[in-house]
């Protein structure tokens, strides 16, 4: 059935899910509650990293194909099915949700105390439905997925977030639901033009270019909110600023990746007339979304605020990166992707860490970490570098390659591109400058602790994985070489049919 | 020209008592017109053939509704000098309204006339010369019943409704109930009691009352598991 | 002239049912003279079903008119019922008065 | 020996970095020492075999990145071109590693001082050794983020902050350039390798880009690359703010080895500016320009090491003219010498400082040339090298910069050795000014400071006295291999000229004055200063009172800060703020949000309709009804 001999992917995505069940099913006292809570959805998420790690290994880097297939039928008159398996494009978004979730957990250890379990809970379902969404290769499994993930960051945001949780969770479900209810009406036109919601059948089917213009604007009003794009991003800084430290985690690394891979799974191999007429606007865009976050991130007064504009310009370079069509472009965006899932995971980490011991985000707050943290302020520098595409750390390879993709393209757009990049410098570097360099002039600061073992456990994968990254690219692009080049190439038929047909 | 003569009169007094009755300053005398109003439209119902109506009419309303009306409004102790306030207020308005609707009724009126084919698509056509009130029963008892039954039923409904709705379940009432006495237990004595012999030579009789149940003891094993 | 007609009797009830719908515009207050100005409306309705009847000679309107009849009833009692038991909570019968519905 | 000389330097800056607080501050210092000691024999071991043997190499590592025809291999290039550089930078860095062992030794953090500055060599020495431009480029940053590291090293300093974070951005916003020039030669030569790119100009000479010849397109976005590394005017600001680095950064990094990278990188590329005349031309005005400028500010400031700083910046306009006349060779020969005189300057400026007691101000120095005479006549060499004068090593890399301006006979070259004749004169001058102010007359420190004015210990005495043997010898000793007669052979084509370029040739055949302008030039510098300084001290004052708005204007350097901040800086904050406050609060969340309110207000409005009373609604039917009659009225059909 697949390499794995056993259906690994339905495991994987639905591990998290038992695990959130026996965290139910524990009784007791509240401090007991928590103590197993904690520890079984540690455990549950590391039995799902471990088991996602045969997929890194198991997967035949040179095929196109999707691997480790499952297919049952489940409504078998309409044509949907139960149909999972994975590419080049979305394997290693699955190692990023199992990776990250474990992190994220480890993370709320001692800074969630209350309700302990819901917490947990909240999480592996949040995993469970990630991984579930990437693996998914049926139109319907996928949109009930890419739904799902919403409930349970609304709540994570919505009951353990800050002081405006309320006005964040609700602005965020909003702005999501109102862009995925257009997806589905367009899952819907599908279906209804194709008869069938199998993703790699519909691969193979042609849409008139009447109906691509009307399906790209559907999918796009659904995956630009969720990416975000300029100018339906007011959401993002206000969920990140409002949750807790691992909901800004996994909303920035996994969350905002979900747009972007559905632009890439679906209106990029569906619809490559309409894709490639809308090139220019994207482009426009995404510049715009770089240029202005980055100046919008430079007057922040909140770090959280300032990492989440920061977000939004560097998925301006992914969706940039995605539309040049062009085999670099393309790997570009899938790299950036990964390494911003990493990296700025790991800058809210490193929020948190002061936010768990000041209980302030605000910039002006701080000054003079260096001085007594200096451990912290060496993890931080790694990941402010990182952000700003230092070589040798993970944000370069990704940056690199788009721009390289867009240059063909079009050389302005790379111009612009690269102004994110002095921008982010500037944003990065006076972020960094305010909170850790300078003297402390705030006595509760002074007695601040450098980092527990605890949280060198959650940082020393992520450091790894940034210098990994940025110095040996290659084992990651390798995983999608194979698919980008059968996109492209698929791209460029299509385009050449239509060219045809018209003439 | 006699039945014309009838209409016009009846027509006459059925809209003068109508406007009597939502001008009257006492609603007894409303209640009054109300009922001479519904004798004239009976009236006018027979001129146009339809007896059981009629009939039906007084019955149901002169002899149920209205009286039904008499009774509230003698029954309730309403000071309607007060309530008449704001009667003018709301004249022209109702006024205004009214006429437009006038209008409009008449205007359709004016502009209507049946289809061609109406006569075709009548449902029960009258025969010529059969009785009316047979009729009617030969159909409601056949085409309409289930609708016959469920007007019994809405009936039935309004009769609960109204019962439940005005029943006063006042708690310093006495009533008898019949499950508890039954379920009671011999906490009564049956006692030979002398004949002749009134309360005040024997008192009352009342049940014993029960001490309260003794605090359940916990016991305390040596070393339990905590 | 003389010979009556259809569009009399429409005329009439036309003129018994904007009559009704004066009497709830000048009695706003009095609920139980906006009752009876209700059944004035139901008997100028029941007044054009019978007309109609009579004219096409179908026995259908009248059986529609009396299954109005059986409403209305039902409705005078439950209505006045409720009028009944309002005066009794608060002592008064006048409808302005009833504004708890707002919420 | 060849990964040696580059992985040394790293080895010793995760040993002070990770665990210098385990290990100690002696201990981890004397590690990064030790590291830098093996990768400069490594290095001088390469040099020697490299350079010397002839026997240029490609020692390949690990594939970086390879999509869709796009192939970045890690990989070690030796050549000549390299290997220079190579054993340049270690020796340069061991030297001043050992230095700051004396200098920094006062300080609380020094592991993590040795950590950088062994990373900042490791990122140079990857520079310069890169196969490919990503992999230069990977060095480009990583000095970049090094620079920054040790300008901002003293943290707490508010005014170091903000010279690191400027440096870092003038930087980055030359970086952009160099990642445009990168993309446009991958799409130019389908490659970024040197070999591939080097092979393939020819071929790509035709290959227009916007219009415009690639190559050219490709020189320019390079050359404005190197520009924001070497401080050329336009994107110089940075270089003397980053004086607030302690000295041996001063000293390795902004005067020997990073700022020196732009030339590297131009002489790297030779083979395709040799096809990019414009460029050249361009290249060869920004550079004369470039080296007036400085040096007109070097007259007027204040600070000592702002002083050497300005003059940093003058000598690497003097590179790049060379560079764009095409004289390659000229450029690295000044490079190689220039990264040993000034070095021994920044160095003996450290060694005042550290007498001074951390004062800067040459207004507030003076009468100290026989507390410290070893520092004073380290000095000496190093600004009779800097000016020039005969038999130093400046004096022959400078004279040929010069010849080969002259020689070039264009109107650029012209134009450039008129520049840099006036640029020699300056130069003497500011650095006799300098030493004048620094050793002699009366003494202007206070009291305190005065008294403690003492020669450095040995280990800041030393890497002087190596680098003052440099700052001699390396002129006379390699100048045949450089630029002379063995030139060929000794670069073995790791640069390369054009059949018609033969400026080398002609440089050796000017008129007799040309050789000799400069030394006049610069002697008549030295003993302007000795008339102004020394004999009429009153004279500068005057002078400035005479011309007070060329001296202001010289003082504020030339007003590039205020314009920079006049047009970017405070546009940019502005902007920030109204995007975020108008743009993002007000109109794109304006728009839900102000939809949410006005949905609120709607239903407010629709509750009061809701009064509870009954006949309000009776009424509110009656009149619905009316509507609707009226609606079916007007809708229906006339006949």
């Amino acid at each position: 059935m697949n390499a794995a001999g056993f259906p690994i992917l339905s495991l994987v995505t639905f591990l998290p899910l038992a695990g959130a069940l026996v965290i139910m099913l524990v009784r007791g006292e509240d401090e007991v509650v928590a103590r197993n809570a904690r520890w079984t959805a540690l455990w549950a998420s590391l039995i799902t990293l471990a088991l996602s790690l045969l997929l890194w290994t198991g997967f035949d880097q040179t095929t196109a194909e999707f691997q480790f297939v499952e297919q049952a039928a489940w409504l078998p008159e309409f044509g949907v099915g139960y149909h999972m398996g994975v590419d080049g494009i979305s394997v290693l978004f699955i190692l990023l949700s199992t990776i990250l979730t474990p992190l994220c957990i480890l993370a709320s250890w001692e800074s969630v105390t209350t309700r302990v379990r819901e917490y947990m809970v909240a999480f592996l379902v949040l995993e469970s439905m990630m991984i579930g969404m990437f693996a998914a290769l049926d139109f319907v499994l996928f949109y009930i997925f890419f739904e799902a993930v919403l409930i349970p960051m609304f709540l994570i945001i919505g009951i353990w977030g800050g002081g405006r949780r309320v006005y964040a969770a609700l602005k965020f479900f909003l702005y999501t639901l109102a862009g995925s209810l257009l997806m589905l009406l367009a899952i819907l036109a599908v279906w209804y033009e194709a008869g069938t919601t199998d993703i790699p059948t519909l691969m193979q089917t042609a849409f008139s270019p009447r109906m691509q213009f009307w399906l790209f604007l559907a999918f796009f009003a659904s995956f630009a909110v969720k990416v975000p794009m300029w100018p339906v991003h007011t959401w993002l800084p206000d969920a990140h600023v409002e949750a807790p430290t691992a909901g800004s985690v996994i909303l920035a690394g996994v969350l905002l990746k979900m747009g972007a891979y559905g632009f890439l799974r679906f209106s990029l191999p569906l619809l490559p007339q309409a894709s490639a007429d809308f090139a220019p606007l994207i482009f426009a865009l995404s510049i715009i979304a770089v240029i202005y976050t980055s100046l919008v991130a430079l007057a922040q007064e909140d770090m959280k605020k300032l990492i989440a504009y920061s977000s939004i310009a560097h998925m301006g370079i992914v969706t940039l990166g995605i539309f040049t069509f062009t085999a670099q472009g393309l790997s570009g965006a899938l790299f950036t992707m990964l390494s911003h899932g990493v990296v700025s995971g790991a800058l809210f980490l490193c929020v948190g860490v002061l936010y768990d011991r000041v209980h302030s985000r605000e910039i002006a707050r701080y000054g003079g970490v260096a001085k007594i943290m200096p451990a912290y302020a060496l993890v931080f520098m790694v990941f402010t570098m990182a952000s700003v595409a230092l070589p040798g750390l993970a944000g370069f390879p990704g940056e690199l390659l788009v721009i390289v993709g867009a240059f063909k393209v079009n050389p302005w757009v790379a111009l612009g591109a690269c102004m994110g990049m002095i921008l982010g410098a500037a944003y990065a570097l006076y972020l960094y400058r305010r909170v850790i360099f300078g003297k402390i002039v705030r006595e509760d600061l002074k007695a601040l602790l450098d980092l527990s073992p605890r949280e060198y456990a959650t940082f020393a994968p992520l450091i790894l994985l940034t210098i990994w990254m940025g110095v040996y690219p290659s084992s990651f692009l390798n995983f999608f070489e194979a698919t980008v080049a059968a996109l492209v190439a698929r791209h460029e038929a299509a385009l050449g049919a239509a060219r045809l047909a018209g003439m | 020209m006699i039945a014309a003569i009838a209409f016009y009169l009846f027509a006459a007094v059925l809209i003068a008592s109508a406007v009597m009755v939502v001008t009257s300053r006492n609603p007894v005398h409303s209640v009054l017109f109300l009922i001479l109003a519904f004798f004239n439209a009976a009236a006018l119902f027979l001129l146009a053939g339809a007896e059981f109506l009629a009939m039906i009419l007084v019955i149901v309303y002169v002899g149920a509704v209205a009286v039904l009306f008499l009774f509230v409004v003698m029954m309730l102790d309403v000071d309607f000098s007060a309530i008449r306030e704001g009667f003018q207020r709301y004249a022209p308005i109702g006024g205004a309204i009214g006429l437009v609707l006038f209008a409009e009724l008449i205007f359709v009126f004016g502009s209507w006339s049946f289809a061609s084919d109406a006569a075709g698509l009548r449902l029960n056509p009258m025969e010529p010369g059969a009785d009316n009130t047979r009729e009617i029963g030969r159909i409601l008892y056949t085409d309409y019943v289930w609708l016959f039954q469920l007007s019994g039923l809405i009936l039935l409904v309004a009769m609960i409704g109204a019962i439940v709705l005005t029943l006063r379940n006042k708690p310093v009432a006495k009533r008898q109930d019949i499950g508890r006495q039954v379920s009671r237990m011999g906490s009564v004595n049956l006692r030979q009691v002398r004949s002749g012999a009134g309360l005040a030579e024997l008192g009352i009789e009342r049940p014993p009352v029960e001490a309260p149940p003794e605090p359940k003891r916990v016991e305390h094993h040596g070393g339990g598991h905590h | 002239m003389l010979a009556i007609g259809l569009s009399h009797y429409l005329t009439v009830g036309a003129i018994l049912f904007v009559l009704g719908i004066l009497g709830i515009f000048l009695n706003r207050k009095n609920i139980i003279v906006i009752l009876m100005s209700v059944e004035l409306i139901l008997l100028s309705v029941n007044l054009n079903l019978v007309a109609f009847s009579a004219q096409l000679g179908d026995l259908t309107g009248q059986i529609f008119a009396m299954f109005i009849l059986t409403v209305a009833a039902a409705e005078a009692a439950i209505g006045l019922a409720i009028v009944v038991i309002h005066f009794r909570n608060r002592g008064t019968i006048e409808v302005d008065d009833v504004s708890t519905l707002r919420g | 020996m060849y990964v040696g000389a580059i992985f040394f330097p790293l080895l010793g800056a995760c040993i002070a970095g990770f665990f210098g607080r385990w290990l100690g501050d002696k201990v981890s210092q004397w590690a990064t020492v030790a590291c830098m000691a093996a990768a400069a024999i490594c290095g001088s071991l390469a040099f020697i075999d490299v350079a010397l043997g002839s026997a240029p190499g490609v020692v390949p590592l690990f594939t970086f990145i390879d999509v869709g025809g796009f192939e970045v291999e890690w990989a070690l290039r030796y050549d000549t071109l390299s290997v220079v550089m190579v054993a340049m930078v270690t020796f340069i860095s061991t030297l001043i590693h050992l230095y700051s062992v004396g200098y920094m030794s006062h300080d609380a953090t020094v592991p993590r001082f040795f950590a950088y500055l062994s990373l900042f060599t490791f990122m140079m020495l990857m520079l310069v050794t890169a196969d490919n431009l990503v992999q230069l480029f990977f060095g480009w940053e990583g000095v970049g983020l090094a620079s920054y590291l040790l300008i901002g090293y003293w943290y707490e300093k508010e005014s170091a902050n903000r010279a690191a974070m400027k440096a870092f951005i003038v930087n980055r916003v030359g970086d952009v350039f160099f990642m445009l020039g990168l993309a446009l030669t991958f799409w130019t030569f389908a490659s970024v390798e040197f070999e591939t790119i080097f092979a393939g100009v020819e071929a790509a000479r035709t290959t227009t880009f916007l219009g415009l010849p690639a190559l050219e397109v490709i020189g320019v976005l390079l050359f404005l690359g190197a520009c924001g590394k070497s401080a050329q005017i336009g994107l110089h600001t940075w270089l003397p703010d980053a004086m607030e680095g302690p000295t041996p950064v001063s000293a390795l990094i902004h005067a020997a080895t990073m700022v020196t990278a732009g030339v590297f990188l131009m002489c790297r590329v030779s083979p395709v500016l040799e096809y990019a005349p414009t460029t050249l031309t361009i290249i060869t005005i920004v550079g004369a320009t470039t080296a007036i400028f400085a040096a007109t500010i070097g007259c007027v400031q204040n600070d000592i090491k702002r002083i050497i700083a300005y003059s940093t910046c003058s000598q690497l306009g003097y590179m790049f003219f060379a560079v764009g006349v095409g004289a390659y060779q000229a450029a690295m020969f000044h490079l190689f010498t220039h990264a040993f005189f000034k070095a021994l300057l920044f160095l003996g400026a450290g060694s005042v400082i550290h007498a001074m007691s951390d004062e800067q101000d040459i207004r507030r120095m003076g009468g100290i040339w026989k507390k410290i005479p070893f520092t004073y006549v380290m000095m000496w060499i190093g600004s009779l090298a800097l000016a020039g004068v005969p038999y130093f090593a400046g004096y022959y890399s400078k004279d040929m910069v010069l010849e080969v301006a002259y020689a070039a006979h264009s109107g650029a070259g012209n134009y450039a050795f008129a520049m840099g004749l006036l640029a020699a004169f300056l130069t003497a001058f500011y650095s006799w000014r300098l030493i004048i102010l620094t050793f002699h007359g009366a003494p202007r420190a206070d009291h305190h400071t005065m008294e403690h004015v003492h020669e450095s210990p040995w280990t800041m005495l030393v890497p002087l006295l190596a680098l003052s043997v440099g700052a001699v010898l390396t002129g006379y000793h390699f100048y045949d291999l450089f630029v002379g007669h063995h030139q060929e052979h000794f670069w073995n084509g790791a640069i390369f000229t054009s059949a018609a370029n033969q400026i080398l040739e002609h440089a050796h055949h000017v008129p007799e004055w040309v050789p000799l302008a400069p030394t006049v030039v610069g002697l008549a510098g030295i003993a302007l200063a000795y008339v102004m300084y020394m004999f009429a001290p009153k004279l500068p004052a005057m002078l400035a009172n005479a011309l007070p708005g060329v001296h202001r204007f010289l003082l504020n350097k030339w007003y590039f800060d205020e314009l920079y901040d006049f047009l970017f800086v405070r546009p940019t904050q502005y902007l920030a703020r109204a995007l975020w406050k108008t743009g993002d609060m007000r109109l794109i969340d304006g728009m839900p949000n102000g939809a949410a309110a006005a949905a609120v207000s709607v239903a407010g409005g629709a509750v009061r309709l809701q009064s509870g009373r009954v006949a309000s609604y009776a009424f509110t039917m009656i009149i619905g009804l009316v509507l609707f009659v009226t609606l079916l009225l007007v809708g229906m059909p006339s006949r």
